[in-house]
């Protein structure tokens, strides 16, 4: 019952740690350029949404636009238990450009060795390297 | 390798697990993220930036710092994409 | 160095009217949309970054549509780059303004000095501004990483 | 005691460095303006050390602090009785040895002479520095110096041996004080807070402070690090350091580097831990014993070696052992004994450096076994090579008898019987392993002229210097090198009857170390 | 100006990176004077905001006006102050030497970027330094990773792939780094660290905290090149252009450790990084191994570059360590160490790009009778290597003094010992180096010096230019001057810097 309360309660941390250890093992474990960087996303986009997870409110709260805000809202006080948190949001809109921009790169740089070696892979870079090395 | 890695993920991801523990539950509105810092933006923004959405008003005016550094690491981006890829003739 | 590849020639497009015509039709609205995106992130979602990729998404359309040399017709590499440059510009600059007039950076609320507003109000324009900047910045920064990417650099044309 | 405030240290070491400075940009163009540098500024800094002895003498103490680096952790001099002591030999030496190689490199044509002079004059102000410092860390700083500018000098052939030698010399001298010196000097911080030399010690106050183990500990690391005064076991660098040429040999086994080693234990022990921490701890004794091992096993190696510097240098090994011997006793008459031992074997044993390189020069001989009848064309160099031996083992009327005396005398007031054995018995060790070169060199027929069989392994020196003297009919080196080497050994004649002066230096030493007592 | 200078830090590299593009796309050449000016600039400003801290204490500089906990605040204690002089004035000293070595290196088209970058990767560099955000050190801490990434890619031959493992690696670091500001943030729901100072202390006990904890130390050790998780760092700096490598070399470990620091210091205080966890036990014994992994793999190598690289690992171990042995003396061994390792680094590594310039030599062993060609150059190279192995009185030497004073005082013998061992090591390699400069092989001088005006001929002496000799002198007066002042540096600056839990 109490673990049960502790998973439901908890679930969105579940996901995103999941989703987090995928793109990981992705990272540190594929032998394809390619692969490790969407493992790279994959490893972003769970922290995104930790991120935003935080930032939800149980009880009707909707996004954090002041309702009838419009122009000066001289007077009407404002319930913040109503909307949600926006911090998170501002956040992660800051670490999705950051990332897209990382992704960016990482792209340009592919490119770069596809230019050089023409392949992803890992271990036929290698080779042709050691080649490369025992023709000098 | 890839064992090793698997460790390696499966180590890190008890961990994260491990600290969930402590952690405020899913939407509990008064977990400390949402009633520490945040309300402040809701409840002034309207009066402080006459702006209702509370996002687009602490992403350019109460953290406008951070917005200043992403779009300098988007500009960055762009300069970078093109001095490594553009070939000069 | 030996590996070095031969260029990656770009493929020389296949016209087809369904698709051109399509977007023919389609961009313009998506810029217009990409304006009110950026415009109206005051009072609904949306701001710079949004409307940015929706302005940058409509030229990479074009690119798909027709081929590179269309895109560059309509915005020129270098004044891509302008643009990328200015988009920041604008941003730091208003930090400047705010600067200039004796509050701290990015202090807005001194611009009512200077704009018909009272410091609320000119918070809510000098973020109008900034987020004109960003918007400009991440369409240019989108286009010149598309063009770039998607070509891997052997576009003609002088870069300078 | 009153102190004089003076920059005189800074020019006598600094006098030097702006030699070898004018030296590099002189260079290979003008040689004898170079070698006018050389000796100008040797006679320039002898003249200031013996313009600071007075204040010596009246029992005043020059200083002069550069700059503080931490509380305790300063870049200072300090002229005291000891320092001058040892400023005064390593300042005269210089001239006579600048003359001298001269000598040596012109008649051998050795190559890049500019470095060779430059290291040489960087190695003396170091030199300086050591002698006049006033902490251990100004100690440390110079003795670094010492070490890394004297090894392009023992490497200064360039042949692979030469280089494998000075790898030798650099590694242990460069490893251990790093290793253990500096460490050393970091837990002496660590406990007294400060590393101001103090003529009582500055370990006394500690002792309650910190157990009697850690003291000890830093003392063996001391030891250990000081390795320049060649104690066994770390001896190995000394006769590694012999393929270097025989003037550079003379500096580092007679002048600048042993001693300096010397002379720093003597330091650590008297004016960093202080007689009196010793001698309750009773480590004294217990260094006493090392060194005279030391002593014995180094003379009887030297008994072996046929090759004349190879047998000097383990000769060398064991008589610095009888300086560290002499201060370990803690009695005045040791120390005296072992400062003036300092002095006295100074000139015995650049003496016979100065000969075998006389001896190499003129016939390129390296070998015991070749130097039958040399004495017989080589009068005037094997005449000082006997003075100099004699000196050596300490026979009077030479030097060596003095220092000896002194040895025998505080080993009897430390009521130590072992020592004056180990004292007796390397005296004959001494003897047997010098007198059958004299005897060989003057009564015995000269060998037949194999020497040139030989010659080859006097590698690239031999095939760099067009040898005039070919022919088997051998003279004297240039007088440039032998008028030196009958200086030194003339001096040894001289100190013997009249030390007053050094002695007296000595006494003032021993009153600020015991003091006063 | 004084009260605006925090800001005009960051906004001044910022903006004057955008007008390099621009200025560029007018007139290639006027990049190169552009960059140095502003870079002097910037030196000044740092400087200026210095004299401001000594004055009046800590600068809390509120951007946009908004208080601390809400809007971003600069906080600038002794310590930021300190860490951004050093920044400034490598990166200016670095471009001033960028010029013939850029133009040599790099084709003509991409010079405009490459400052535009070089700017960049600085504001990033000082933008992390002087904020009083975590997320904020997270943003800038990815402009100067992607500046980075960048101006290593456009390298030698394998500089690409090195740049890519970068890429990869810098990402999980930075990401890690995100998770451990997610972490803080879930539980204080603050970002600020001074307001995160004051919440944390109740919640030291809390899981989220220590694992938020750990996380900040994996990213930043990630960032940083702490020895296991350094694999990214020699290729990278090898095969990067050489102004590149001096620059980076010197100064992105360092901010890394500054914010190593911070977070364990000044966000928790040492109580928790010290007494609460094993973390500084832990921490020590990695830097120990650093120091000797790096030294011995330094002796194995034969590329000058990458033989500094491994040292470099061996110098972050430095750090760490004093960090690590969590005392006064250690702690101020650290700082003094960041200054003095960028000094040398940045020395060493313009040095080689010096003779990389003149000769085309990479590799140790090519540098035979070097002195004969390049005199100056080889002077300065052994008094840097003199200051890196740490002989007095280089600058190197002070640092290591405090920090084997620190562990002494830790009663950590082994590290104390360690620390000597190191050195030796690294003496081993220059002295290696030294022999391979001035004693050449046998096969080749056996006869050298039989006629010595002969041989000068062979080697005619072709110093570098002075575009890149000024820089390397102005390392060596500071190698040499740091080593004299370091008394006063620490009494007018570091001793303010140690935090008050020690």
């Amino acid at each position: 019952m109490d673990t049960m309360q502790f998973i439901i309660g908890k679930f969105n941390y579940w996901i995103y740690i999941v989703l987090m250890m995928i793109g990981f093992y992705a990272m540190i474990a594929k032998r394809n350029l390619v692969k490790k960087i969407v493992g790279m996303n994959i490893f972003q986009t769970a922290i995104i949404l930790f991120f935003i997870s935080t930032s939800s409110k149980k009880g009707g709260a909707t996004i954090p636009i002041i309702q009838g805000g419009h122009g000066d809202a001289a007077g009407h006080v404002i319930d913040a238990a109503q909307y949600l948190n926006p911090l998170p949001h501002v956040l992660m809109l800051t670490a999705i450009v950051v990332m897209v921009s990382t992704f960016g790169v990482a792209l340009a740089l592919l490119i770069m060795i596809y230019r050089e070696y023409r392949t992803f892979e890992e271990d036929e870079i290698y080779e042709t390297l050691e080649v490369m090395r025992l023709k000098k | 390798m890839k064992f090793f890695a698997f460790i390696v993920v499966l180590f890190t991801g008890a961990l994260l697990i491990y600290g969930t523990v402590d952690m405020p539950d899913w939407g509990d509105p008064g977990s400390a993220p949402n009633s520490h810092v945040s309300p402040r933006y809701i409840e002034k923004t309207l009066e402080e930036t006459a702006t209702p959405n509370a996002v687009t008003s602490v992403l350019a005016d109460y953290r406008g710092y951070d917005t200043l550094g992403e779009t300098t690491v988007i500009f960055t981006a762009g300069v970078v994409c093109i001095m490594l890829l553009r070939r000069f003739r | 160095m030996h590996y070095a590849v031969k260029e990656v020639q770009v493929k020389e497009r296949y016209p087809d009217v369904t698709i051109e015509t399509v977007c023919r039709l389609l961009i313009p609205p998506i810029q217009l949309f990409g304006l009110y995106v950026i415009a109206h992130g005051h009072y609904s979602p949306g701001g710079g970054f949004q409307g940015g990729c929706i302005l940058g998404a409509s030229f990479i359309m074009m690119f798909i549509a027709y081929d590179i040399g269309e895109v560059k017709r309509r915005m020129r590499e270098k004044l891509n780059t302008i643009l990328c440059a200015t988009g920041v510009l604008i941003y730091a600059g208003i930090g400047i303004l705010c600067l200039v007039l004796g509050a701290n950076y990015l202090d807005y609320g001194i611009l009512h000095q200077i704009l018909p507003a009272y410091p609320a109000k000119a918070r809510a324009l000098g973020t109008f501004g900034i987020e004109i900047g960003v918007g400009i910045t991440v369409m240019s920064v989108m286009i010149s990483i598309f063009l770039n990417i998607g070509t891997a650099g052997e576009h003609e044309g002088e870069p300078e | 005691m009153e102190v004089v405030n003076s920059i005189r240290p800074i020019l006598a070491i600094g006098v030097s460095l702006l030699a070898a400075c004018l030296i590099l940009l002189t260079g290979e163009r003008a040689r004898n303006l170079r070698e006018f540098w050389t000796i100008l500024a040797a006679v320039v800094k002898f003249s200031i050390v013996m313009s600071m002895v007075p204040f010596i003498l009246d029992g005043k103490v020059i200083e002069y602090t550069v700059f503080t680096i931490a509380p305790g952790l300063s870049i200072g001099f300090k002229v005291d009785a000891l320092g001058i002591f040892f400023g005064i030999l390593a300042s005269f030496l210089w001239i006579i040895t600048s003359f001298y190689s001269i000598g040596y490199m012109r008649s051998l044509n050795e190559h890049a002479q500019t470095r060779y002079f430059a290291c040489f004059a960087i190695a003396l102000s170091a030199t300086m520095g050591v002698a006049f410092s006033s902490n251990m860390f100004t100690t440390f700083l110079f003795y670094e110096v010492i070490t890394v500018c004297t090894y392009p000098l023992v490497a200064h052939k360039e042949t692979p041996e030469a280089i494998k030698g000075a790898r030798k010399y650099l590694t242990y001298l460069l490893g251990t004080s790093i290793g253990f010196q500096l460490f050393a000097i970091f837990m002496t911080y660590n406990i007294t807070g400060t590393l101001d030399f103090s003529h009582q010690g500055i370990f006394g106050e500690a002792r309650g402070v910190v157990s009697d183990t850690i003291i000890i500990v830093t003392f063996i690391l001391f030891m250990a690090g000081i390795t320049k005064a060649a104690m066994m076991p770390f001896h190995g660098w000394l006769p590694a350091a012999m393929v270097a040429p025989t003037p550079v040999s003379a500096l580092l086994h007679a002048v600048a580097v042993v001693k300096t080693g010397v002379f720093v234990v003597v330091k650590v022990v008297v004016h960093l831990f202080g007689i009196n921490l010793l001698w309750d701890i009773g480590l004294g004794t217990a260094l006493a014993y090392f060194a005279s091992f030391t002593i014995v096993a180094a003379s009887v190696i030297a008994l072996t070696q046929d090759n004349l510097k190879a047998r000097l240098a383990y000769s060398t090994v064991s008589q610095l052992s009888y300086v560290i011997l002499g201060v370990a006793l803690l009695t005045p008459s040791g120390i005296t004994g072992s400062i003036m031992h300092i002095v006295l074997h100074a000139f015995g044993k650049i003496t016979l450096f100065f000969t075998a390189g006389a001896i190499y020069v003129a016939a390129h001989k390296t070998k015991v076994s070749e130097l039958n009848g040399i004495g017989r064309q080589m009068p005037f160099t094997m005449a000082a090579f006997t003075i100099g031996a004699f000196s050596m083992i300490g026979i009077p009327p030479f030097g060596g008898f003095i220092s000896k005396w002194y040895l025998t005398m505080g080993a009897i007031e430390a009521n130590q019987l072992p020592i004056i054995l180990v004292l007796v018995s390397s005296t004959i060790l001494n003897a047997c392993y010098f007198l059958p070169i004299v005897y060989a060199a003057f009564f015995k027929e000269p060998g037949t002229a194999h020497h040139n069989a030989h010659a080859p392994a006097h590698g690239v020196a031999f095939a760099g210097s067009h040898n005039p003297h070919s022919g088997h009919k051998l003279h004297e080196a240039p007088a440039m090198m032998v008028v030196p080497l009958m200086l030194t050994a003339l001096g040894t004649i001289v100190l013997f009857f009249a030390p007053d002066f050094f002695l007296d230096i000595t006494k003032i030493a021993l009153e600020n170390v015991t003091g006063g007592k | 100006m004084t009260t605006q200078s925090p800001a005009l830090l960051i906004i001044v590299p910022l903006i004057s990176a955008i007008l390099c593009l621009l200025l560029g796309l007018i007139r290639r050449g006027l990049c190169y004077p552009f960059v140095v000016a502003v870079l002097g600039v910037s030196v000044i400003l740092s400087f200026d905001v210095m004299g401001t801290v000594l004055n009046d204490g800590v600068i809390r500089y509120r951007l946009g006006g908004w208080d601390p906990p809400w809007g971003i605040e600069y906080m600038i204690d002794h310590l930021n102050a300190f860490i951004a002089i050093i920044i400034a004035s490598i990166s200016f000293v670095v471009a001033i030497f960028s010029r013939k070595s850029i133009e040599h290196e790099l084709a003509k088209g991409k010079i405009i970027y490459f400052y535009t970058i070089y700017l960049l990767l600085f504001t990033g560099l000082m933008g992390i330094v002087v904020t009083g955000d975590v997320f904020n050190i997270y943003v800038f801490l990815e402009i100067a990773s992607l500046a980075g990434y960048a101006l290593i890619a456009i390298g030698r031959d394998r500089a690409v792939l090195a740049s890519f493992e970068y890429v990869v690696l810098g990402t999980v670091g930075a990401c890690f780094y995100l998770l451990g500001v997610g972490y803080l943030y879930s539980v204080t729901g603050s970002l600020n660290i001074m307001d995160l100072t004051l919440r944390l202390p109740e919640l030291y006990h809390s899981k989220v905290i220590l694992i938020a904890f750990a996380f900040f130390m994996v990213g930043l050790a990630l960032k940083i090149a702490l020895f296991p998780l350094h694999v990214w760092l020699p290729d990278a700096y090898t095969y990067a252009p050489s102004t590149v490598s001096a620059m980076v070399a010197a100064t992105m470990t360092k901010v890394g450790a500054y914010v190593m620091m911070r977070i364990m210091f000044t966000l928790f205080e040492p109580y928790f990084s010290i007494k609460l966890l094993p973390v500084t036990t832990i921490l020590g014994w990695v830097a120990a191994a650093a120091m000797i992994f790096g030294c011995i793999q330094a002796l194995a190598q034969t590329d000058f570059k990458r033989v500094l690289c491994y040292i470099l690992i061996a110098e972050v171990g430095y750090i760490v360590l004093g960090i690590s042995v969590g005392n006064r003396a250690g702690f101020t061994g650290a700082v003094l160490h960041i200054l003095n390792d960028a000094v040398m680094m940045a020395c060493l590594f313009m040095i080689a790009g010096a003779i990389y310039y003149k000769t085309g030599m990479r590799h140790i062993y090519e540098f035979a009778h070097l002195h004969k060609k390049m005199p100056v150059t080889v002077t300065c190279l052994v008094i840097a290597a003199i200051s890196v192995v740490g002989v007095p009185p280089t600058c190197g030497f002070f640092s290591k003094w405090y920090l084997v004073l620190g562990a002494i005082d830790a009663r950590q013998w082994f590290f104390a010992f360690l620390l000597l061992a190191s050195s030796l090591m690294v003496a081993i390699v220059f002295f290696k180096m030294m022999q391979t400069i001035f004693f050449a092989p046998a096969g080749e001088s056996a006869h050298a010096h039989i006629d010595e005006p002969h041989k000068e001929h062979k080697h005619s002496r072709d110093e570098a230019p002075a575009s890149m000799m000024i820089p390397i002198f102005i390392m060596v007066a500071g190698i040499l001057l740091l080593g004299i002042f370091s008394g006063q540096i620490v009494s007018t600056v570091i001793q303010f810097t140690v935090p008050k839990g020690f």
